[in-house]
């Protein structure tokens, strides 16, 4: 069973993974420090929701087994006070990092004060990919469609960190096979290969080079299988590529030719280090680059691969 | 039964967009240069069979530019999980094995050495003696008088490296032919 | 196998026999140990200590030949010691069938015996059937009579003493493998056995496997979980291949071929369509003019009709009992009575007995065509050490064939599971697919008896023949497809449509299937079902791996054969902790059921075992050759002049030719002292023409070696390292000894018996890596399946002066 | 934070996949070898082949054991080799602060094989025809790209591990423990001086005579070394000491 990678990352682990990637990549030096911040307190901030109040969700796992994620359609009322204390712990570390945003981010925390930001129905409108209600708040708040997206993304993602831990055994249990997040329906924001057997047996452990998907909002993690496109489904062999340097075969890039989606992936049979996955995805946005130069699109938006 | 992710996304995509890295103040000028620079190489994973033993385990075979690059145990397959054997390991130099057959070879009669032959010539000639060896040697009945339809002369030997697919026109043929002296790896 | 390589993982007991399980199916092995790890007893029994043993909780030493003397005893302590689960053996099996009075058995024969033809009446082992021609039973199984207290009686001779005696076990460690072992007549324990060619590999091969299939009868290890009898088959597709019969007495599918006595198909039908007027047995073998129709019409297509018995009366017929297998095969080719033939991926001048007599009888052939990936030791035969090629007259070709990752199609691997393998790079060179190879040739003939009609061509111009290779449009016609529109109950087939599984095959032309064991493998909705990588499982199938959607496999993608076994009357599973199926009061859920008929307590229920005619276990067989029970016999070559059981040294019936180079050596032959055993090495593939060709594998094993014990070594002057020569009555084969104390001396009657082994993977095509090994062994063959003895012969050892093969 | 391997004998079945890795890595050329009466080929460490499988076997007490041994340098603390080379030739052999890798340069074709090969108390170090002293070199290129090493990767049975030495301290001690339930003579071999730390579960001596620091005259590890060291003891930087 993978290891939730998001509240195990404990700050020295995100620290050296910034160091070892600056140090390999010094041209990602600044994303990497500038999203290293925000990873650091988001890690910290789900710690502390997980050793909070218990959630109170009406989650009924036994949906898994029908294909459908825990949180879809399921009401976030209840996460009202996580939402806020997640949106003012990660809009003073978004501040902090990107000063060329700072207007519209305390123009935000002003609309906060004055109570006009419903967190729940932006979160739900979120994760449902919903851009009427974004873009429509964004106009009323007179703040950009783009910088809300970014800080609803931003809270929403250690909230949801610990509904993804609390349901980690369901999860594993369940087999999910599809390429969107069995918790939030998300789609992962990077895959990695696994080292060895699941089923780890005295004698012939495997290769390993299982494939698990990293959910870009909430850090679940679930086996997926090797020759399948996570947005399309493809399996054809021919029409799923990956490519990679000759120099860093721990680092690749899976492309589907058929729906053009493409997905970051280490392969951890190759690599010493097991730096936590975001920030490893950070390190490869040279990769992103790359991807979106020859007109392949990401898996998931995230807070660092928009590069164009 | 919802099974589709659209199921329950007003929208399709990779999720609500964020700001771009340059909005956030990032100069993306070096990290562009930085990427158009990479040698990317392109590969495609295609899942294979072992053919040694019956385990039947499961290959991904990496394929660069239609030669392949490297193989591995494929761990999605529930009984091997990604573990090899050393044959199975070796798979990669076995394919790639220059020491393999590569053209058509024939010895003639009395020879004492190999000679290279185009597909078409040697097809031509083994129908040829088939069709000889079998005009000549068709045991249409036996000694009670009873229909045999046998030919006795010729054989067919192998093989278990066959895939289902071959065996199955492999006895067709043979017993459209009437070979009776039919046998492969099972037996030994 | 009738369960599967990831059900190995719920077995309580693991008896590994006639197989080295770590070396040769080394991910197999990956599952023993995981059974092991949650508390399974894992026991090796074999003459070499190996990586097998290493890794099992024991390792037993046996002297080869004498696993039915071993086995016999396990039958005898489960019945004295009372450990055989009651109501399985009752319910299940034939133990309390009543046998007709013609069955005897004295002195090591049963009655029926003809020493002249060296052939049973097996009539004289029926049962004693009632008024309705079902056989009587004695559900007490107190009736001298009957199965079970014949059996009883038959292996009472089988004490510890006289097995430790023969097989060279002591007795101490016998009853610890039979203790362990019985250990699973528990109803909620499984035992299972591992065997590969170490047991089938012998004149007594089946009889070795029968002996096994009693004691998983009596402990109610058939048809469970982490039970069965499984056959570790060696080969790559050695199963797929057997099932679609590259073999001479079958077609595909497991049915008879046809025989000159059944000149018509009626005639045919007749012979092989077995009846039972039990309601209780669903003799699925009735069904078999369906399958057997349904295969001429996919082979004769529009050609195959009603009239013409769908094509029946082209076919070839053997005569009856005649032996067409290699054994026979070579020896008439030894006499010149074979002109040609074809050799597919296979390297007999290594891997066949008696390689001397074959190598010569390859000589006297007028045309060869060996397809093959390397040039080997059989394309390569005319030029062979020692004979002058001008004087061989055989026409050679040597046809560049594809590996497995260079083409489509599907293979079977020995748990039945039916999977596709892509092309991942095309064939280097001019290299091509057999698929390729054998339509391209027999289009080329049929094209010639189109053109210039010679002896009989209706067979070859009439067949329904592809005019290119196409793997996936082969597997659909190995499905098979209605041939017209077709009602079956209340659906309406159309023709050209797939046929949904084999029960909707059918016998009058309306359906064809290339083999009727894969019908159903692919589907109008799902297509090939070999690709398809599902692993999801409910939580009853996972608890014990299942994976029932993860491809498929023959039959009805069935995972553990004779499943209805594994539970009680009423349908409740013997072990609920790993149930194969369990009756939820309306359905069967878990596998696919053996029938879906209801439970037996209902009255409408069928016994599980339904390839039976009467739906019953077989503890009595009344079907092999030489006799319904198992019973000791030496090996062809022996190093004793007789054994405990009774005076009949061999096996009554094995199979063997006479020739000038088929010499045996006589039991217990001075001049031959020694025993032989073959087998495989990790790092190379059976014959090793494949594997000799990567450097870095043959520098890990470059040459060929003996392996024997030091006690052995001392006797003969041989220190480890030193080059010998090993002899027997055919051959001489230069080795390096390995002087190991994983060979053991066994003591046998009192007198020590030495037992050396040798790797068959090298051949003189490889300079200086020694030459086959066959060359000694003798060719000798079980009576039912005609597969020669290469596990026991006699030889001699002596060191070499110099050696000429290996440098 | 040096790296270190850890090889858990009581996981080998001498499969020898990470024999071939290593040479299909390094592009070592096959060896002519011969049959000498033991699996174990080729017979010995040489310049083609910087790791081997060794094989030994034994009778005892009627009961056959069979152990495997996957040899190859163990990157020692430090290392005796590499001061014996430095007092010919400075820089010819170097230790990689990084990852503790002992590394042969060209230059070490000046050096007196034999010599360097009596002060290793492995018996690892092994003469290439050109004249250079070569052996196991970590997979060092790859290591310090983050790569593990050939032979680690290559392995299908959790015997070869690789990463940090704490890491891999732990991981040796964890399965020492559990291995000890079977086999009480199991150790770790010479686990505070070198970084390939071997398990294994009987007497070292019955797998090969350099499983533990070992020199034809049976000295320890310790007073070994305190002989190699005396005349030209000098501080090892870099690296953590040894603890021994």
């Amino acid at each position: 069973m993978p290891v939730l990678n998001g509240l195990g990352d404990c700050e020295q682990h995100i620290n050296d993974a910034v160091e070892s990637f600056a140090g390999k990549r010094p041209v990602l030096e600044p994303m990497l420090r500038a999203f290293g911040n925000i990873l650091r307190e988001k890690s910290r901030l789900a710690a502390q929701l997980a050793a909070g109040k218990p959630y109170d969700l009406a989650v009924d796992p036994s949906r898994l087994s029908r294909g459908v994620p825990l949180l879809a359609g399921v009401s976030l009322e209840p996460l009202q006070e996580q939402l806020n204390v997640s949106f003012n712990a990660m809009l003073n570390v978004l501040r902090k990092t990107f000063s060329d945003l700072d207007e519209e981010l305390s123009r935000l925390e002003i609309c906060y004060r004055e109570r006009k930001l419903d967190f729940v129905n932006l979160s739900r409108a979120y994760l449902e990919t919903d851009p009427r209600v974004l873009s429509e708040t964004a106009r009323s708040l007179m703040v950009s469609e783009g910088v809300l997206g970014m800080v609803v993304g931003v809270l929403l993602a250690p909230v949801l960190e610990v509904v993804a831990l609390s349901y980690a055994e369901q999860v594993h249990q369940a087999r999910w096979l599809k390429g969107f997040c069995p918790v939030c329906g998300s789609m992962p924001s990077i895959s990695y290969l696994g080292e060895s057997g699941e089923q780890a047996s005295e004698f012939l452990t495997g290769g390993g080079g299982q494939k698990y998907l990293h959910c870009s909002m909430c850090g679940c993690e679930w086996r997926t299988k090797r020759n399948m496109c996570p947005a399309c489904e493809n399996e054809d062999k021919d029409r799923r590529v990956y490519f990679q340097t000759e120099d860093d075969p721990a680092e690749r890039i899976d492309v589907c030719t058929e729906c053009g989606a493409y997905l970051p992936c280490m392969d951890f049979r190759e690599s010493v280090l097991r730096p936590p996955l975001e920030i490893a995805a950070v390190g490869m946005v040279h990769l992103d680059a790359w991807a979106c130069e020859k007109g392949y699109h990401p898996l998931a938006n995230t807070l660092w691969n928009q590069v164009r | 039964m919802l099974l589709n992710r659209r199921d329950f996304l007003k929208a399709a995509g990779g999720g609500v967009a964020c700001v771009s890295l340059s909005r956030m103040g990032f100069d993306l000028g070096p990290v562009k240069a930085y990427a158009a620079d990479l040698k990317m190489d392109g590969a495609k994973e295609v899942i294979s069979v072992c053919p040694f033993c019956s385990v039947s385990c499961h290959i991904i075979a990496h394929v660069k530019d239609g030669k392949l690059v490297n193989t591995e145990g494929d761990p999605d397959y529930p009984i091997n999980q990604g573990a090899l054997c050393a044959k199975g390991a070796a798979m990669l130099s076995m394919t790639r094995n220059p020491h393999r057959a590569m053209k058509p070879m024939y010895r003639a009669p009395h020879s004492d050495k190999w000679e290279e032959k185009s597909w078409d010539w040697a097809l031509n000639r083994i129908a040829d003696l088939v069709k000889e060896s079998r005009d000549k040697n068709f045991v249409e009945k036996n000694d009670k008088g009873q229909r045999v339809n046998r030919l006795e002369k010729v054989f067919a030997l192998g093989t278990s490296h066959m895939s289902n697919e071959e065996c199955s026109l492999t006895h067709q043929a043979m017993r459209a032919l009437g070979v009776v002296h039919m046998d492969h790896q099972a037996r030994i | 196998m009738t369960n599967h390589w990831i059900d190995i993982k719920n077995a309580d007991a693991i008896l590994i026999m006639g197989s080295n399980a770590a070396e040769h199916h080394p991910i197999s092995f990956k599952w023993v140990l995981d059974a092991k790890s949650r508390g399974a007893v894992v026991m090796h029994v074999d003459p070499k200590f190996s990586r097998t043993s290493a890794r099992a909780d024991f390792h037993v030493p046996l002297r080869s030949g004498t696993d039915i003397a071993f086995l016999g005893g396990m039958i005898n302590y489960i019945i004295e010691k009372d450990k055989y689960f009651k109501d399985y053996v009752l319910n299940y099996t034939n133990a309390s069938f009543l046998v007709d009075k013609g069955f005897d058995f004295k002195d090591g024969l049963f009655s029926g015996y003809d020493p002249k033809t060296r052939k049973y009446d097996s009539t004289k082992w029926a049962y004693e059937l009632d008024d309705n021609k079902v056989p009587k039973k004695d559900p007490t199984l107190k009736n001298p009579r009957c199965v079970f207290q014949l059996m009883k009686s038959h292996y009472s001779r089988y004490t510890l003493q006289k097995v430790s005696d023969i097989t060279g076990v002591s007795e101490e460690n016998l009853k610890k493998v039979y203790d362990n072992y019985a250990a699973t007549g528990a109803a909620d324990k499984a035992g299972t056995v591992l065997y590969a060619l170490g047991w089938t590999q012998h004149t007594v091969g089946v009889q070795n496997i029968r002996t096994a299939a009693i004691i998983q009868l009596l402990l109610g290890n058939v048809g469970v979980a982490g039970g069965g009898i499984n056959a570790l088959r060696g080969e790559p597709n050695v199963q797929g291949s057997t099932d679609h019969a590259l073999l001479y007495h079958l077609v595909p599918g497991y049915m008879s071929v046809p025989i000159a006595d059944w000149q018509t198909l009626e005639d045919y039908h007749k012979a092989n369509t077995p009846a039972s007027n039990d309601s209780q047995s669903a003799n699925w073998w009735q069904n078999k003019p369906k399958y057997f129709n349904s295969l001429l019409k996919a082979w004769y297509g529009d050609n195959a009709t009603k009239e013409n018995g769908f094509g029946y009366e082209m076919l070839p017929k053997i005569e009856k009992g005649q032996d067409y297998s290699y054994l026979f095969l070579f020896d008439r080719m030894y006499r010149g009575e074979i002109k040609g033939g074809f050799i597919f991926g296979l390297n007999p001048m290594n891997s066949v007995p008696n390689s001397n007599k074959l190598r010569k009888a390859m000589d006297n052939l007028d045309w060869l065509v060996s397809v093959d990936v390397h040039n080997s030791e059989t394309s390569d035969n005319w030029h062979r050490p020692g004979v002058d090629p001008k004087k061989v007259k055989t026409e050679v070709f040597l046809l560049p064939s594809a590996h497995r990752l260079e083409k489509d199609g599907t293979v079977t691997n020995s748990g039945r599971w039916h999977l596709w393998h892509y092309e991942a790079v095309p064939p280097p060179g001019e290299a091509r697919t057999f698929g390729y190879m054998v339509v391209e040739l027999m289009n080329r003939i049929r094209q010639r008896y189109k053109d210039k009609p010679g002896a009989f061509p209706d067979p070859i111009v009439k067949l329904d023949w592809p005019a290119k290779f196409d793997a996936e449009e082969m597997a659909k016609k190995i499905n098979g497809y209605f041939t017209q529109d077709k009602k079956i109950g209340d659906t309406e087939y159309k023709k050209g449509q797939l046929v949904p599984s084999f029960a909707a095959l059918q016998d009058d032309g309306s359906t064809s299937s290339l083999n009727w064991l894969y019908t159903g493998s692919v589907s109008e909705k799902e297509g090939i079902k070999a690709k398809k990588r599902d692993a999801t499982q409910t939580p009853m199938q996972a608890a014990i791996g299942l994976y029932p959607n993860w491809a498929w496999c023959w039959p009805v993608n069935r995972r553990i054969l004779y499943n209805r076994a594994s539970v009680d009357l009423q349908g409740k599973p013997y072990n609920p902790a790993k149930a194969v199926i369990e009756w939820d009061g309306s359905k069967w859920v878990g596998d696919v059921p053996d029938g879906g008929w209801p439970p037996l307590a209902t009255g409408k229920g069928k016994s599980p075992f339904i390839m039976t005619v009467h739906g019953y276990g077989q503890v009595f067989g009344p079907g092999r050759m030489e006799g319904p029970f198992p019973e000791h016999y030496e090996p062809v070559e022996t190093p004793v002049t007789g054994h405990p059981f009774s005076k009949q040294l061999h096996n009554p019936c094995f199979k063997s030719v006479t020739s000038d180079m088929d010499i045996l050596a006589k039991p217990a032959d001075p001049k031959y002292p020694i025993v032989l055993t073959t087998y495989s090495v990790t790092e190379h593939w059976c014959g090793g023409g494949e594997t000799r060709n990567v450097p870095n594998l043959l520098e890990a094993e470059p040459q060929l070696y003996v392996e024997m014990s030091p006690q052995l070594a001392q006797e003969k002057g041989i220190k480890n390292g030193d080059g010998v020569i090993i002899e027997s009555a055919r051959g001489k084969v230069e080795a390096i000894a390995m002087v190991t104390v994983r060979m053991r001396p066994f003591k046998i009657q009192g007198k020590l018996v030495h037992e050396i082994g040798m790797p068959f993977c090298f051949g003189w095509t490889t300079p200086g890596c020694g030459d086959s090994t066959n060359r000694l062994t003798a060719f000798v063959c079980d009576p039912n399946t005609t597969i020669p003895e290469f596990k026991a012969c006699l030889v001699n050892v002596r060191k070499a002066d110099k050696l000429t093969e290996i440098s | 934070m040096p790296k270190s391997f850890f090889i858990d004998t009581s996981r080998c079945t001498a499969c020898r996949g990470c024999q071939l890795a290593c040479k299909e890595w390094n592009e070592l050329p096959p060896n002519k070898t011969k049959q000498t009466g033991s699996h174990q080929n080729p017979p010995d460490l040489n310049p083609n082949n910087y790791k081997l499988v060794r094989f030994s076997e034994h009778l005892e007490n009627d009961t056959v054991q069979w152990y495997f041994f996957p040899d190859q340098c163990r990157h020692c603390l430090e290392p005796p080799c590499k001061d014996t080379i430095e007092g010919y030739v400075p820089g010819a052999a170097t230790q990689d602060p990084e990852t503790g890798a002992v590394l042969y340069t060209e230059k070490t074709k000046e050096v007196p094989f034999e010599e360097v090969r009596s002060s290793c108390p492995y018996d690892i170090p092994r003469k290439a025809a050109d004249g250079r002293l070569v052996k196991c070199t970590m997979c060092n290129e790859r290591v310090s790209r983050g790569l593990l090493p050939a032979c680690v990767k290559a392995c299908p049975t959790g015997t070869m591990n690789f990463g940090d030495r704490d890491k891999m301290l732990e991981l040796a001690k964890k399965r020492l423990a559990e291995v000890k339930k079977t086999h009480p003579k199991a150790m770790l071999a010479d686990a505070d001086s070198v970084n390939v730390i071997y398990l294994v579960l009987d007497d070292p001596k019955k797998y090969h005579k350099t499983v533990v620091a070992q020199r034809s005259d049976g000295l320890s590890r310790k007073q070994f070394l305190a002989q190699i060291f005396a005349p030209i003891r000098r501080p090892v930087e870099g690296i953590g000491q040894s603890k021994s």
